[in-house]
């Protein structure tokens, strides 16, 4: 199984690296981006077969470590391969 | 050990960068045809990087020896005696060619190797440097090489919490194809608990110690053979990637290790790892080694031998255990949370031996590995002297103020605080001066006394271009001076030879010139080299980098109440020039 | 007094600390390994110290702030144990949640190294009370995430609260409102991303941080 | 138009904090965790309507920019709203 884990900033979190992104991109001549946002995948092989089982742990890895819930928001998403 | 007739052919050699001259004493050494990881093996231990098969003879001429030198070239090291039974080991390196390449991971992989070099010793790195060449500043790379070799050195220097106290910065246009970035690290141990790499006795354990080996840098010839590329479809980056956290864990590691008497030999794993790490230990003990790579920490599934003995996968050590200590030493690691393996012993048949799958992989004596490595006299020319610049000839400007403002406005000159602002200069509390001040010399004090070493690396291309033998002369000098300056006495030093295609007349003139001109220098002030490394071919379609013999000098400052600093002048002070 | 010094994997300002808290004291602080589940007896001030814990990986000071020794430290300081952390320490406590907020990546996205100045906003606290209100110190600062970030309202409470103890004066990194160093609401537990521990030594550094560590040393 | 970038390393290349995370997660008692791997997303904000013609751009911004191609791999969404 697999978990794959989107964390990225609140809303509202002013964000340096997305903005950073956007203007280099714009300075590259990438006139088209008007803005840039930058989170993380976190990509989790998990052992065991039963993904809603999974997922509910999967939640608390994101609670307790995996996003800072001060700045931060994540997703998750289980497959099964 | 089963193998088919052709599976050397003359193709595979020549991919593993042997000529054909070499390959006949590997089969005459061996009396039968290697198989491909026996190949790889012998084709890593006389590359130029591990045997320094141009410059050998030359190096030799150096001065060595001196007063204050417990440990001269020859180690991962050298090693310098500072009084009250402190050492100082220091070493420079070059990471030039994976730096431009990519520059973040080039560069940290190159603070992390030489940090390994001196901590392998016993020493605590205390200070890094960088010596830095890039091309012109408008060159549409360059930006991103600065950029990136930059945070790449602090990122990882940073990271390990050892100290950047200075390096110099150069741009030129010699340098738009091949940047230079040599890194020079400097370690305080006790001079009486120094680590050698010599594998003494047989039976002994040997320790893999690190991160998991992963088919990082693996080099062309195994991607041209379809037989070791599992998925094919992605071509494997030859890039390494630094894990600086790692490696503080191997630092305080080994340091812990270390202060314990459980270590025989002890050596990192730098280019070619498992090959060259395991057969200088045996070489210079002159015992045998037995390894079983189905212990190895692998990272990635169905390895081979001839990837795991070629990775040059970061942050891994190798070690030589006393018998009984084996305990202890995997409490250590453990403790570290490190990847320790038991991989093998020594033994007293001089052969290299190697087990994989329960089988013999390998099995090469020793000794013509390490001592029949070729050694060529390369022919050379003398650089043709130039007509020396008559200063009658040059005008004089009209405009002061313009010249001065080129002066300072030109990027070898202006200030490199964008680049040193991102080193951290203060970790270990004991930078007593650095490139913040712009001094001469960085001074960092040996923890909890009052005194300090001080610290310089430079090189003047141009003069060495002009006239090696001069400019040689000149790069050691001017250490010379700038540990003079804040009031050092100058102890030894550390080079890094960046050098052209040495297989050319001219190229190998301006080597054999600026060691020698060096070497006069080194005499004249009895100034020894105790380390250095170089680097060759660094050249792009025919076109070589300027000569460039970075320089690192370390002096004593034996009473901190007695040094020099640029800091401090008031506007009243009288200035004072000293010399011609 | 005993003093403590925590020390993380990849920590390495811990000897900083360490000297720091020795030369003051006059006693040498208890090292004190992450995976230990219990600060020892007597322990009166609990240094984090900066560093790069788990190299910083996923981010600055999450995997460290889960160790078994921060669950202890976290227990006591809401009994009144005296808890600083600098750099490092600071993301540590932050993450924590022993101090609110959260440490972000400099605004312009590198590391930075340099001597900062900083104004002590006021000597009403056990961090601060050996300094003049509203005067200047410089401290080096040696961060890559330093940009101190709250929302709004926890802004506004730090600050109406007194709980901003120093500030920029020329800010390094982007934090809001300059703020370089703040309290828990107990007034117990302090952050920062400057290093007072590399400010007591004339000769590196200077000495602007020794008042720091009297004035909490003071009170215990 | 959004465009969502996932940027990974290549197999093989050594992914210290996706390492060192797996371990941490490990730690805090979530054995099922076998390996981890950490990667970035991008998302960008951009002007105009063509997707295909918008994408072959944003291939072009990951080759110049988003990401480094000696050691990242790199995949590309696009999204009308
Ligand atoms: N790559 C670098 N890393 C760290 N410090 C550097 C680097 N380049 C230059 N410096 C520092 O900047 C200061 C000025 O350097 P430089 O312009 O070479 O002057 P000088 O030739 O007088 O030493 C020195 O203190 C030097 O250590």
């Amino acid at each position: 199984m697999k978990a794959l884990v989107y964390v990225g900033l609140k809303p509202g979190v002013l964000d340096p690296q997305g903005r950073t992104i956007a203007r280099s991109l714009n300075d590259l001549g990438f006139g088209e981006v008007e803005s840039a946002l930058q989170g993380k995948v976190i990509e989790l092989d998990l052992t065991g077969d039963d993904l809603t089982a999974a997922e509910a742990r999967v939640v608390e890895m994101c609670e307790k470590l995996l996003a800072n819930t001060v700045i931060e928001n994540y997703r998750i998403e289980m497959r099964a391969e | 050990m089963a193998r088919k007739q052709s599976e050397i052919t003359p193709e595979i050699v020549a991919e593993h960068g042997l000529s054909v001259s070499e390959y006949e004493i590997v089969l005459d050494r061996l009396g039968r045809e290697p198989n491909l990881t026996e190949l790889g093996i012998f084709s890593v231990m006389w590359s130029e990087h591990c045997s320094y098969k141009s410059s050998r003879r030359h190096l030799g001429k150096f001065l060595t020896t001196g007063d204050r030198v417990i440990q001269g070239p020859g180690e991962n090291a050298g090693v310098i005696d500072i009084d009250d039974g402190d050492a100082i080991i220091f070493k420079m390196e070059s990471h030039n060619h994976p730096s431009f390449i990519e520059p973040y991971q080039g560069a940290a992989t190159g603070v992390g190797g030489i940090m390994r070099d001196v901590f392998t010793m016993g020493a605590r790195p205390i200070a890094l440097l960088n010596a830095l060449r890039f091309g012109e500043p408008d060159h549409p790379k360059t930006r991103t090489l600065v950029s990136g070799v930059v945070a790449g050195i602090g990122g990882y220097g940073n990271c390990v919490g050892v100290p950047t106290v200075g390096g110099e910065t150069n741009f030129h246009k010699g340098y738009n194809g091949n940047i230079l970035v040599n890194a020079m690290c400097v370690g305080l141990a006790r001079a009486d608990n120094v680590f050698y790499s010599a594998a003494k006795g047989v039976g002994n354990p040997i320790f893999y110690v690190g991160s998991k080996t992963g088919r990082d840098g693996i080099h062309g010839a195994t991607m041209a053979s379809a037989e070791f590329d599992d998925d094919s479809d992605e071509k494997r980056p030859t890039v390494q990637v630094g894990d600086p956290f790692t490696e503080k864990l191997l630092i305080e590691a080994c340091l812990e290790l270390m202060a314990t008497d459980a270590i025989i030999a002890i050596q990192d794993m730098g280019a070619a790892g498992l090959t060259s790490s395991s057969i200088e230990m045996a070489d210079k003990g002159g015992v045998g080694i037995e390894l079983n790579l189905d212990k190895v920490p692998q990272r990635e599934p169905n390895m081979t031998a001839y990837e795991m003995m070629l990775s040059e996968s970061q942050e891994r050590m190798l070690m030589v255990i006393k018998p009984g200590k084996e305990q202890l030493a995997f409490d250590v690691f453990e403790k570290w949370e490190l990847d320790v393996a038991q991989i093998g012993k020594t033994t007293d048949t001089g052969h290299l031996v190697l087990k994989h799958h329960k089988k013999k992989v390998c099995d090469i004596p020793i000794s013509p590995l390490a001592d029949d490595a070729p050694n060529y006299d390369r022919p050379h020319t003398k650089t043709a002297p130039r007509p020396v610049l008559n200063a009658a000839d040059i005008h004089e400007t009209q405009d002061y103020n313009d010249a001065l403002m080129r002066i300072i406005s030109s990027p070898n000159i202006a200030s490199k605080r964008w680049i040193w602002e991102q080193y951290d200069r203060h970790v270990m509390t004991d930078t007593v001066d650095s490139s913040q001040s712009g001094g001469d010399a960085a001074i960092v004090r040996i923890h909890g006394t009052n005194k300090a070493v001080a610290i310089t690396t430079d090189c003047t291309p141009r003069y060495v271009e002009a006239d090696p033998y001069e400019g040689g002369k000149q790069c050691v000098a001017e250490t010379w001076r700038n540990l003079t300056c804040v009031g050092a006495d100058p102890i030894a030093i550390t080079d890094c030879l960046n050098f052209g295609n040495p297989e050319r007349p001219e190229i190998m003139g301006q080597l054999v010139g600026a060691i020698e001109g060096m070497n006069e220098a080194c005499h004249t002030f009895d100034y020894p080299v105790v380390s250095g490394n170089v680097s060759l071919y660094n050249e792009t379609n025919g076109q070589a980098i300027p000569p460039t013999p970075a320089v690192g000098g370390v002096g004593l400052i034996p009473d901190l109440h007695k040094f020099a600093t640029l800091s401090g002048a008031k506007s009243g002070d009288t200035l004072i020039l000293i010399g011609e | 007094m005993q003093t403590a010094v925590i020390r993380f994997p990849a920590s390495n300002c811990d000897r900083d600390a360490a000297v720091a808290l020795e030369k003051l004291t006059g006693r040498k602080p208890l090292i004190i390994w992450h995976r230990e589940t219990e600060l020892p007896a007597g322990v009166g001030f609990v240094v984090m110290p900066g560093g790069f814990s788990y190299g910083d990986y996923l981010r600055s000071g999450a995997i460290a702030s889960r160790s078994p020794i921060v669950q202890d430290i976290k227990a006591k300081s809401e009994r009144g144990l005296a808890v600083a952390g600098f750099c490092n320490g600071f993301q540590i406590l932050t993450e924590a949640g022993m101090l609110p907020g959260a440490l972000m990546r400099n605004k312009n996205l590198k590391f930075v190294c340099r001597p900062e100045k900083l104004t002590v906003t006021h000597s009403n606290s056990k961090f601060t009370s050996k300094y003049e209100a509203k005067s200047e110190v410089v401290f080096p600062v040696a961060h890559h995430d330093g940009n101190y970030f709250a929302d709004k309202e926890t802004v506004g409470r730090l600050e109406k609260e007194g709980r901003v103890l120093f500030r920029y004066t020329d800010n390094p990194n982007g934090s809001v409102n300059d703020i370089a160093g703040i309290v828990n609401e107990g007034g117990n537990v302090f952050g920062m991303m400057p290093h007072p521990e590399r400010a007591i030594d004339p000769l590196h550094g200077g000495t602007d941080g020794i008042d720091l560590f009297k004035s909490i040393l003071e009170t215990l």
